[in-house]
């Protein structure tokens, strides 16, 4: 059987270590895998590796990988190759530096067991190596691909034309941006695949109504994302319908509480986020039911949390009750009781109607009397203006935020973590500049912390900081909604990857 | 000597303008009639938007969500309030297009003010110049012509929020689309300045002017521009349609106008993403208000340059 | 008394135009005979090119003949259908207008428009078609026309390019040509070549001609007869001799005198106060009357209609007899 | 040289020169090996006009009479040669200002009154340009005045000024032009065929209001026209220009009855007249050549009858009003 | 000819460098290209090197000059997105980009011309006012409402014609690959063309009609008439073709301006045109894509410029003497 399938971004490169990206790893999970799988509910299954253990100070990992599997172009699967992709992930060139943390050291103990190990412990190395895809080391060396395209060279490495993997299908034939084509691969280890698929074509279509178009008029099986308004008329539409589930993103709203000034504001001399009661009134003037029924029709879980359910329970948070009298009562106390003025950045193309979102939210404010300018942007210009690079330039902004690593440290670490550290990488997310020294401490005992209920217990603890300090406004997780023919049976994955090992067309 | 006609009063402007073929060619052609009756009745719509929509849609505050996605008011689920449905932020649909028709009409006004401004000025200049200044901005103007208005609004839009970082989009959006319309559409203008000025600069009576001591620029401004000026007036009416569109055409491409305070073109590309889900008023009534406007424009446009043309009265 | 070439009876022609119908020709009437020049002269919009266009059935909307009748060789032809005028166009009636630059189709060989128009009116194949052009280049004078023939009209003077248009209206060998103002255009010297080719081709061929002009000097050079046309009548039409040496109609008077001449001492010219009226605003009576020192009542009230006075006809109240001269009126000479 | 007036004459043009660049651009000249191409338009002219006397230039289209006449009134800077007018150099940089005030003392009627008055402007306006351009006369009441009393002078009424240019008739526009040249008091006149656009009668209107105006204010006219009858009608003293020569100057109706240049004669017969009534005449030989490439010697030798070898090597010089060697050896009788 | 096609060329490389100058002057502000290249969670060191290797610190002349000497030696450089090199990804799209605007123009003219004759020969007709009135449509709605409707009839509803990509191609020669050839090519060709050559064929017929008017009243048509030509004659020998000089200019500068407008309609069907690889690259702050982008287009523009005064001069003979001989 021949699948077509129309996804909104595109497949930039068949080398798995240039590009980061949800996207490009989902589809390079086709000819790609790596030492472990995540199942159907993202559970860690084992891949190439067929199980691991880890020594009791937690410092060394080793992993028996499976015998007999060749790559595509033959090659055999060995240790080898384990230890040239750990070296060949962490090159320069490489975006996916972090899947093998930098100290640490890999050892080939024999042809099929390899040693991590590491400099501190770390117990969820192995949560993103679903996407750490292992390459073949012959294959790299004939083909002068030993590194990663660089950014500044003039001539593409072959890995970046061509894949040579071990997993259920093989590239046939790939025009970037264009069109690829994956071929089942007949040798791949797994007798007994899950899927009845003879081909893959897989075609960005990036224009939402094009890509519906597409769906009903049956010239693709499988599209992601629908745009939520045309769910219904896929469903209602007799030969496909749309799969939905929570995703793992969440999205929320940051507040630059850093400067004593904020950069665009009516208010002068002074920063209105510092106070708890600016950030307390933003949050309860927020209706994030009608949000979530009006702009996403349905299709977001609102959360208390910064993460997602599916990676940390949020059993026992609650999100700060709806109350514009509240909430405008607040911003009286804290001294603005006729609200201000100040500006909004937003992206407009790069989470689920995230500009309507955003409208929705200046909408809100102004009720209670803040009068948000809002700057909607394509994600190029949106990022390059409030991330590190840009200087952090702006005063309250959306943004969405999957911690990599599948774990709540990545998001107390990276977005709620001090910047005061310049040397340090903690808090480099952070746009709002949020600083609390405590979350910080506890952040890096969790880190260590290898007890599952201690932890999490931490992580708690850590969280409701977070929440004390209304640091953020976490408004929901956004929903998944993939397009799928009825002739295709898929299932969804939380984490967005579309991957057709499970897929049954008729 | 020869008869001395009898006095005869100046004729006032105005019987002037009644008695005048161009009037009167506007009377003869019903298309032309209702097209400028269409005309006059969208910009009187346009700027008296505040006083004859019932909302203010550029005002949030007035805004409620959940009024969003109200059909209009004779279908199911219609309310009396929105005559024509809400949009996807529960702004009266009705409101919304009187307020961005403004918008539109403002944007394209002064975008094509700003080409014509240009072009007219450089025209001149290299009409009546000639020589190397012709050649010159004769060559600017090719250079210009490889940048087509949606490239020049790309770039522009990111200079500008390169330039001002802190400028939000609601400040300079407007002036990024008229400086991208202004700088994509003067060539035209230029080029047919330059070719009548071409012709008009060796006439007898700049000659004339020229005689009496005048110097080039008020020559240029008070002789030639006068008789110039003419042709401009038909490329400014069909240029406004055509920026108006080029307006819309940005919105789709996300540099356009922003989400809050939504241009006809703005709503259009909105409504564009619920054509599919059966929300059809959205993206239908600002596509016909301004299919409405461009048709009228460019058949008045049409109509003008066959009255000011003297072969085809 | 043979059949005239060209007989014009009436002919009316006017103009739709937003406040009413302008009447640019009112009910002309003259004859030409074979071999015959008639040239007809007037002042700037007296109706000479219309009644050209009008001969030759060219009057386009919002033109259109409002009556009379042109009869060519004793055939009606004002009335014929689109197609039958269009084989007497170019066959019978050749034209020749003024300016021989825009005349010519730039973007086509003088070879190409020749042929094109040999083959539209005779049976002659490509070839012979093409040899009968370079004998007609040939015989309007331009030199070395087997060469020249291929050239575009960009590349021949006014001079040449002027031979080229009559060459091209006599491709049919016409009984009869209108040419328009031929030499208004030219230069002096080559005016007079012109006119020199005009007089021959129709000596040799016996060809009657219309030359409309301004120009008194070619007319008196040229014409067989003149009519002078005024406000869009013709107010007198006679041998050129009668015409240019005594003209009886005041205007053609006037017009006579405010040629200045190769000799003679006049210190001022003759001078007709006044411009022609309008098309829109002509006087009841007679068209002149505001500009007549002769003028009298009758003139202001009366349209004179052309009488006979001798060889010539003048339409003017100080000439015909109210009684007697009615019935006689419009009798070709 | 003919016999100069005692005094100093009005206009005095010597040895003019305008020549046009109309060579091919440069990468193409370098390509073709191509020279340098030059249009002679004026060759070498020279004239004196006296005050209170019309001098005409007649000569076939292309001889440069136009040119001579913008290098006359300062439109065009000559290539070589000068004119001074009352004593003041048109081209000298040291008498700028003075040019200055002489600016307003010359002025032009050009031929096409349908293109010299700027259809935009009101009539009135068109007369005051000069006025308030040379403050000849202040205060919007007096200009009014001033400008009514000019149109009433060309025939037309004051109230005229109120009017736009296209709802007047070619002769009456004409008549617009002269008042705005008057306006400017202008003593000196240069018409360049101010009548080849009208039709006779008007022309005639013209013709002869310029002349009376002549008479009343003893206005100088520089007049241009191929129209031989025309030029003998108004000119004092014509000359004949061929190909940017003046091949011959003589005064006004002695050219007729005794021409000399053989061009002139040529002219002359070339002219189709009222007198000449079903008289049969030689024709005219040729056209005339491309100025870019003028025959050597005598330009006029390829289509002169009287041509001998040496006016295909040498120019000949204006002796006595007349360029021409066959005249000058007297092989023709000089008049 | 060979001069002025020398001077042609010279004043085009003044007008690409030109070009090259003011895109390379504007892309500086565009944004940050490295934030395109790293991940978020990329190491703020790590973005340094990049930023260093990319040679973005550098001085903007320094960049410039570097530019156009890797451009002069058609190196654009790498893709920052795909980290391919700029020339294949563009060389791979522009057949796909050109075929469009080429069937598009040829829409815009097959159908403009004769619809522009008909209406200037039939001016009073009523099929000749639906006409006009019809063309009108194409330039009052947004192109990309155009297309999304075609697809929603011709692809949703009727299920006729396919709503995005390019269907089959062949390969033609090392890279030009080609949909004309096969019938899925052919029918994806369908609405994009329509889409993108309804506002060019509105354009053309306009003009065609205007410009005919005019011709229909030179007096050479009227001399023409005088010489008893036939209708037919006079109306497609004579008129039309003097009609079709000024259209060809207008109509060449056109084309220049399809490929540009292509972006949208690319967008909209998913044409893997060079238009939508723009728009991505601007998206993303891909700036080596976009200066050669530019620079394409315009290279584009000034050889059609060039073709078109060629032509010009072909059809016109009193142009052969200034540009030829
Ligand atoms: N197409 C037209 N529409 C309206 N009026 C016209 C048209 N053609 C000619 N006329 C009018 O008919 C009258 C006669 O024009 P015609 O061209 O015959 O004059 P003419 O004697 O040939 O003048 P000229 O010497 O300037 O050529 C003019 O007053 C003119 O206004
Ligand atoms: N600006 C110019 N550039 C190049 N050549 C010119 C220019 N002006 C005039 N000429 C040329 O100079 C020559 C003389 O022109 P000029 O206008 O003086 O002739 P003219 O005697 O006034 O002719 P006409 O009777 O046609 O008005 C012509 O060959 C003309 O082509
Ligand atoms: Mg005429
Ligand atoms: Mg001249
Ligand atoms: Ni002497």
């Amino acid at each position: 059987q021949t699948l077509r399938y129309a996804n909104q971004g595109e497949l930039k490169s068949l080398d798995p270590y240039t590009v980061n990206e949800t996207t490009t790893h989902a589809h390079l999970g086709h000819p790609y895998e790596g030492l472990i799988r995540r199942g159907k509910n993202l559970e860690i299954l084992p891949g190439l590796a067929e199980k691991w253990e880890v020594s009791a100070d937690g410092l060394t990992w080793r992993f028996f990988l499976r015998k007999g599997v060749k790559f595509h172009g033959g090659e055999d699967f060995t240790a080898d190759d384990v230890v040239f992709s750990a070296d060949r992930s962490r090159a320069p060139g490489s975006n996916v530096q972090t899947r093998v943390p930098t100290g640490a050291k890999v050892v080939k103990i024999d042809d099929y067991t390899v040693d991590f190990q590491l400099p501190s412990p770390n117990p969820i190395l192995h949560y993103q190596w679903d996407t750490w895809y292992i390459m073949s080391k012959k294959w790299a060396e004939a083909n002068n691909s030993t590194q990663p395209t660089p950014a500044n060279a003039t001539t593409p490495t072959f890995a970046s034309l061509n894949a040579n993997g071990t997993g259920a299908f093989k590239v046939e034939s790939h025009q970037p941006g264009v069109k690829t084509v994956f071929k089942v691969n007949e040798n791949w280890w797994n007798k007994n695949p899950e899927h009845n698929l003879k081909e893959i074509i897989f075609t960005p279509i990036a224009s939402d109504a094009t890509r519906v178009a597409a769906l009903l008029s049956g010239e693709v099986d499988v599209i992601e994302p629908v745009p939520i308004q045309d769910i219904q008329r896929v469903n209602a539409s007799g030969n496909a319908q749309v799969l939905t589930g929570p995703e793992l993103r969440t999205i929320f709203l940051g507040m630059d509480q850093a400067r004593d000034e904020l950069l665009e504001s009516s208010v002068k001399g002074k920063n209105p986020f510092k106070d708890v009661r600016v950030r307390q009134a933003f949050y309860q003037a927020i209706d994030i039911e009608t949000i979530k029924s009006r702009v996403m029709r349905g299709l977001s879980t609102p959360s208390p949390l910064m993460i997602a359910p599916e990676l940390f329970p949020s059993t026992g948070f609650t999100r700060a009750k709806f109350d514009s009298a509240a909430a405008k009562k607040l911003l009286a106390d804290a001294g603005y009781p006729d609200g201000f003025e100040l500006g909004m950045d937003c992206p407009n193309d790069r989470y689920v109607n995230d500009g309507a979102i955003c409208q929705a939210v200046v909408g809100m404010l102004a009720r209670i009397g803040v009068k948000v300018n809002l700057n909607a942007q394509p994600k190029g210009q949106y990022f390059a203006k409030v991330l590190k690079p840009g200087g952090y330039k702006t005063s309250f902004y959306l943004l969405g935020w999957t911690p990599g690593t599948s774990d709540a440290h990545n998001v107390l670490f990276d977005i709620m973590g001090c910047r005061d550290n310049p040397a340090s990488s903690r808090g480099e997310s952070n746009v709002g500049g949020y600083c609390n020294k405590k979350l910080d401490a506890l952040t890096d005992k969790i880190l260590v912390e290898v007890d599952k209920a201690k932890r999490d217990a931490m992580i708690r603890g850590a969280f409701q900081l977070s929440i004390d300090d209304f640091a953020y406004i976490p408004l929901h997780q956004q929903a998944l909604a993939w397009g799928v023919s009825k002739k295709v049976k898929l299932p969804q994955r939380a984490d967005n990857a579309v991957n057709f090992q499970y897929a049954i067309k008729e | 000597m020869s008869m001395i006609p009898p006095p005869a009063a100046a004729p006032s402007r105005w019987s002037r303008f009644r008695d005048s073929d161009i009037l009167a060619s506007f009377l003869k052609s019903k298309v032309t009639m209702v097209a400028g009756l269409v005309v006059l009745l969208l910009f009187l719509g346009a700027a008296f938007s505040p006083w004859l929509a019932p909302t203010n849609p550029f005002d949030p505050a007035t805004v409620f969500l959940a009024d969003s996605m109200i059909p209009p008011a004779w279908q199911d689920g219609g309310e009396a309030r929105f005559i024509l449905g809400t949009d996807d932020q529960g702004r009266d649909l009705y409101s919304a297009i009187l307020y961005g028709m403004r918008v539109s009409l403002v944007v394209g006004g002064l975008g094509c003010l700003l080409a014509a401004s240009i072009g007219i000025t450089l025209g001149l200049l290299a009409g009546y110049l000639g020589g190397r200044t012709d050649a010159f901005i004769m060559r600017i103007a090719d250079v210009q012509l490889t940048f087509p208005a949606i490239l020049i609004a790309l770039l522009i839009d990111g200079v500008v929020r390169g330039v001002f970082p802190k400028a939000s989009r609601e400040d300079t959006a407007i002036y990024v689309l008229v400086i991208s319309i202004g700088l994509s559409f003067w060539v035209q203008y230029a080029r047919t300045i330059r070719g009548s000025t071409l012709i008009e600069r060796n006439k007898d009576y700049v000659m004339a002017a020229r005689l009496v001591g005048l110097p080039a620029p008020l020559i240029m401004l008070r002789h030639v521009l006068p008789n110039v000026i003419g042709p401009v007036l038909v490329i400014l009416t069909i240029n406004l349609a055509l920026a108006v569109i080029t307006e819309a055409t940005l919105s789709f491409l996300g540099v356009g106008l922003p989400a809050t305070q939504p241009s006809l073109g703005t709503l259009i590309s909105i409504g564009n993403k619920y054509l599919f889900s059966g929300d059809w008023w959205i993206v239908t009534f600002p596509s016909v208000t301004l299919a409405a406007l461009v048709l009228a424009v460019n058949l008045l446009g049409d109509w003008l340059r066959d009255a000011l043309n003297p072969r085809l009265r | 008394m043979t059949v005239p070439v060209l007989s014009v009876r009436d002919l009316t022609v006017e103009f739709m135009a937003r406040r009413g119908t302008l009447r640019a020709l009112d009910a002309i009437s003259f004859d030409i005979a074979r071999g015959e020049v008639l040239g007809v002269v007037g002042e700037s919009g007296a109706g000479k090119s219309v009644t050209g266009s009008a001969i030759i059935g060219l009057i386009d909307p919002p033109g259109r003949i409002a009556g009379g009748e042109v009869v060519l060789s004793g055939e009606r032809i004002d009335n014929l259908p689109p197609d039958a005028m269009r084989k007497v166009r170019g066959k019978r009636i050749g034209m020749i207008f003024q300016d021989p630059l825009t005349s010519l189709n730039p973007l086509y060989r003088i070879s190409e428009q020749l042929i094109e128009t040999i083959r539209t009116h005779t049976d002659l194949d490509a070839a012979d078609a093409r040899k009968r052009a370079i004998a007609l280049l040939d015989e309007v004078g331009i030199p070395a026309p087997e060469r020249r023939i291929d050239g575009y009209p960009h590349e021949f003077s006014g001079g040449m390019r002027q031979r080229v248009v009559i060459a091209l209206a006599l491709c049919a060998e016409p009984e009869f040509i209108i040419a328009d103002e031929p030499t208004t255009a030219l230069d002096v010297s080559v005016q007079a070549q012109i006119i020199a080719l005009i007089k021959r081709l129709c000596q040799e061929r016996g060809t009657s001609v219309m030359l409309v002009t301004h120009d008194m000097g070619v007319i008196a050079e040229t014409a067989d007869r003149v009519a002078v046309m005024y406000a869009g009548r013709i107010v007198e039409i006679g041998s050129v001799r009668d015409v240019v040496k005594q003209p009886l109609h005041p205007y053609a008077k006037g017009l006579m005198g405010a040629i200045p001449s190769l000799e003679g001492d006049a210190e001022r010219l003759v001078q007709i106060p006044g411009a022609m009226p309008r098309l829109q605003a002509i006087p009841p009576g007679c068209a002149f009357n505001p500009r007549c020192e002769k003028a009298f009542a009758r003139c202001h009230a009366e349209r004179p209609e052309l009488v006979q006075l001798g060889d010539r006809q003048v339409a003017c109240h100080l000439y015909d007899q109210p009684q007697s001269s009615r019935d006689k009126a419009g009798i070709a000479a | 040289m003919s016999q100069g007036p005692p005094e100093r004459p009005f206009v005095q043009a010597r040895d003019l020169r305008r020549i046009f660049d109309v060579s091919k651009p440069w990468l193409n000249r370098v390509l073709e090996r191509a020279p340098r191409q030059y249009l002679k338009a004026v060759d070498g002219v020279s004239f004196d006009i006296r005050r209170g006397e019309t001098f005409a230039l007649v000569g076939e289209s292309g001889s440069g009479k136009s040119t001579v006449a913008r290098m006359v009134v300062g439109l065009l800077p000559p290539s070589d040669g000068t004119v001074s007018i009352a004593g003041i150099s048109m081209n000298d940089v040291n008498v700028a200002q003075e040019r200055q005030r002489l600016r307003r003392r010359i002025q032009m009627i050009f031929q096409d009154p349908y293109a010299s008055l700027n259809p935009r402007w009101r009539v009135g306006r068109i007369i005051a340009e000069p006025i308030r351009a040379f403050g000849i006369v202040h205060g919007e009441a007096d200009i009014t005045g001033r400008v009514g009393e000019l149109l009433t002078l060309v025939g037309l009424h004051p109230d005229d000024a109120g009017k736009f240019p296209h709802e007047f008739s070619g002769g009456q526009r004409q008549r617009i032009a002269i008042a705005r040249a008057l306006a400017a008091n202008a003593e000196f006149i240069v018409c360049d065929e101010p009548t080849s656009a009208l039709d006779v009668s008007v022309q005639a209107q013209i013709l002869n209001l310029m002349r009376d105006l002549q008479q009343r204010f003893g206005l100088t006219y520089l007049f241009i026209s191929h129209n031989l009858a025309v030029v003998r009608h108004m000119a004092t003293r014509i000359g004949v220009m061929y190909l940017g020569r003046l091949v011959e100057v003589s005064e006004g109706k002695q050219l007729f009855s005794h021409p000399r240049h053989p061009y002139t004669r040529m002219l002359l017969d070339a002219v189709p007249d009222l007198a000449m009534v079903g008289k049969a005449r030689e024709g005219v030989k040729g056209e005339i050549p491309n100025p870019i490439s003028p025959p050597s010697g005598c330009t006029f030798h390829p289509r002169c009858p009287l041509v001998f070898e040496r006016c295909r090597i040498e120019s000949p010089p204006v002796i006595d009003g007349v360029a021409c060697h066959a005249v000058n050896q007297g092989r023709i009788a000089a008049a | 000819m060979l001069a002025f096609i020398l001077r042609r060329l010279f004043q085009s490389l003044i007008v690409m460098l030109s070009v090259a100058l003011i895109a390379f002057a504007m892309f500086r502000f565009v944004g940050d290209p490295v934030n395109q290249i790293v991940s978020i969670d990329t190491p703020q060191a790590q973005v340094a090197e990049i930023r260093r290797s990319l040679g973005l610190d550098d001085p903007f002349l320094v960049q410039f000059a570097r530019y156009i000497y890797n451009a002069a030696r058609l190196e654009f450089g790498v893709s920052y997105q795909f980290r391919l090199p700029v020339i294949s990804l563009l060389g791979e799209r522009a057949p796909a980009t050109l075929e469009l605007a080429f069937c598009s123009a040829l829409f815009s003219l097959a159908v403009g011309i004769p619809m522009g004759v008909y209406t200037a020969l039939r001016r009073e007709s009523p099929l000749a006012k639906l006409f006009q009135a019809i063309s009108l449509v194409g330039i009052s709605l947004p192109t990309f409402l155009i297309g999304i409707l075609l697809i929603y009839l011709f692809s949703v509803t009727l299920g006729w014609l396919p709503s995005f990509g390019r269907g089959e191609v062949v390969k033609i020669g090392s890279w030009w690959t080609t949909g004309l050839l096969t019938g899925s090519g052919l029918k994806a060709l369908i609405l994009p063309s329509i889409t993108l050559g309804l506002f060019q064929m509105t354009l053309i017929m306009r003009l065609v009609r205007a410009e005919m008017l005019e011709v229909l009243r030179a007096d050479y048509i009227k001399f023409a008439r005088a010489r008893g030509l036939t209708t037919r004659a006079i109306h497609f020998g004579h008129a039309l073709k003097n009609t079709l000089v000024p259209v060809i200019t207008i109509a060449g500068l056109q084309l220049g301006s399809i490929i540009a407008f292509a972006i949208i309609t690319e967008t909209v069907f998913q044409w893997p045109g060079m238009g939508q690889l723009f728009l991505r690259s601007v998206q993303n702050v891909d700036i080596p894509i976009m200066a050669a982008y530019l620079m394409l287009i315009s290279f584009l523009f000034v050889s059609i410029n060039l073709a078109v005064d060629l032509l010009y001069a072909l059809v016109d003979p009193r142009l052969r003497a200034t540009v030829g001989a």
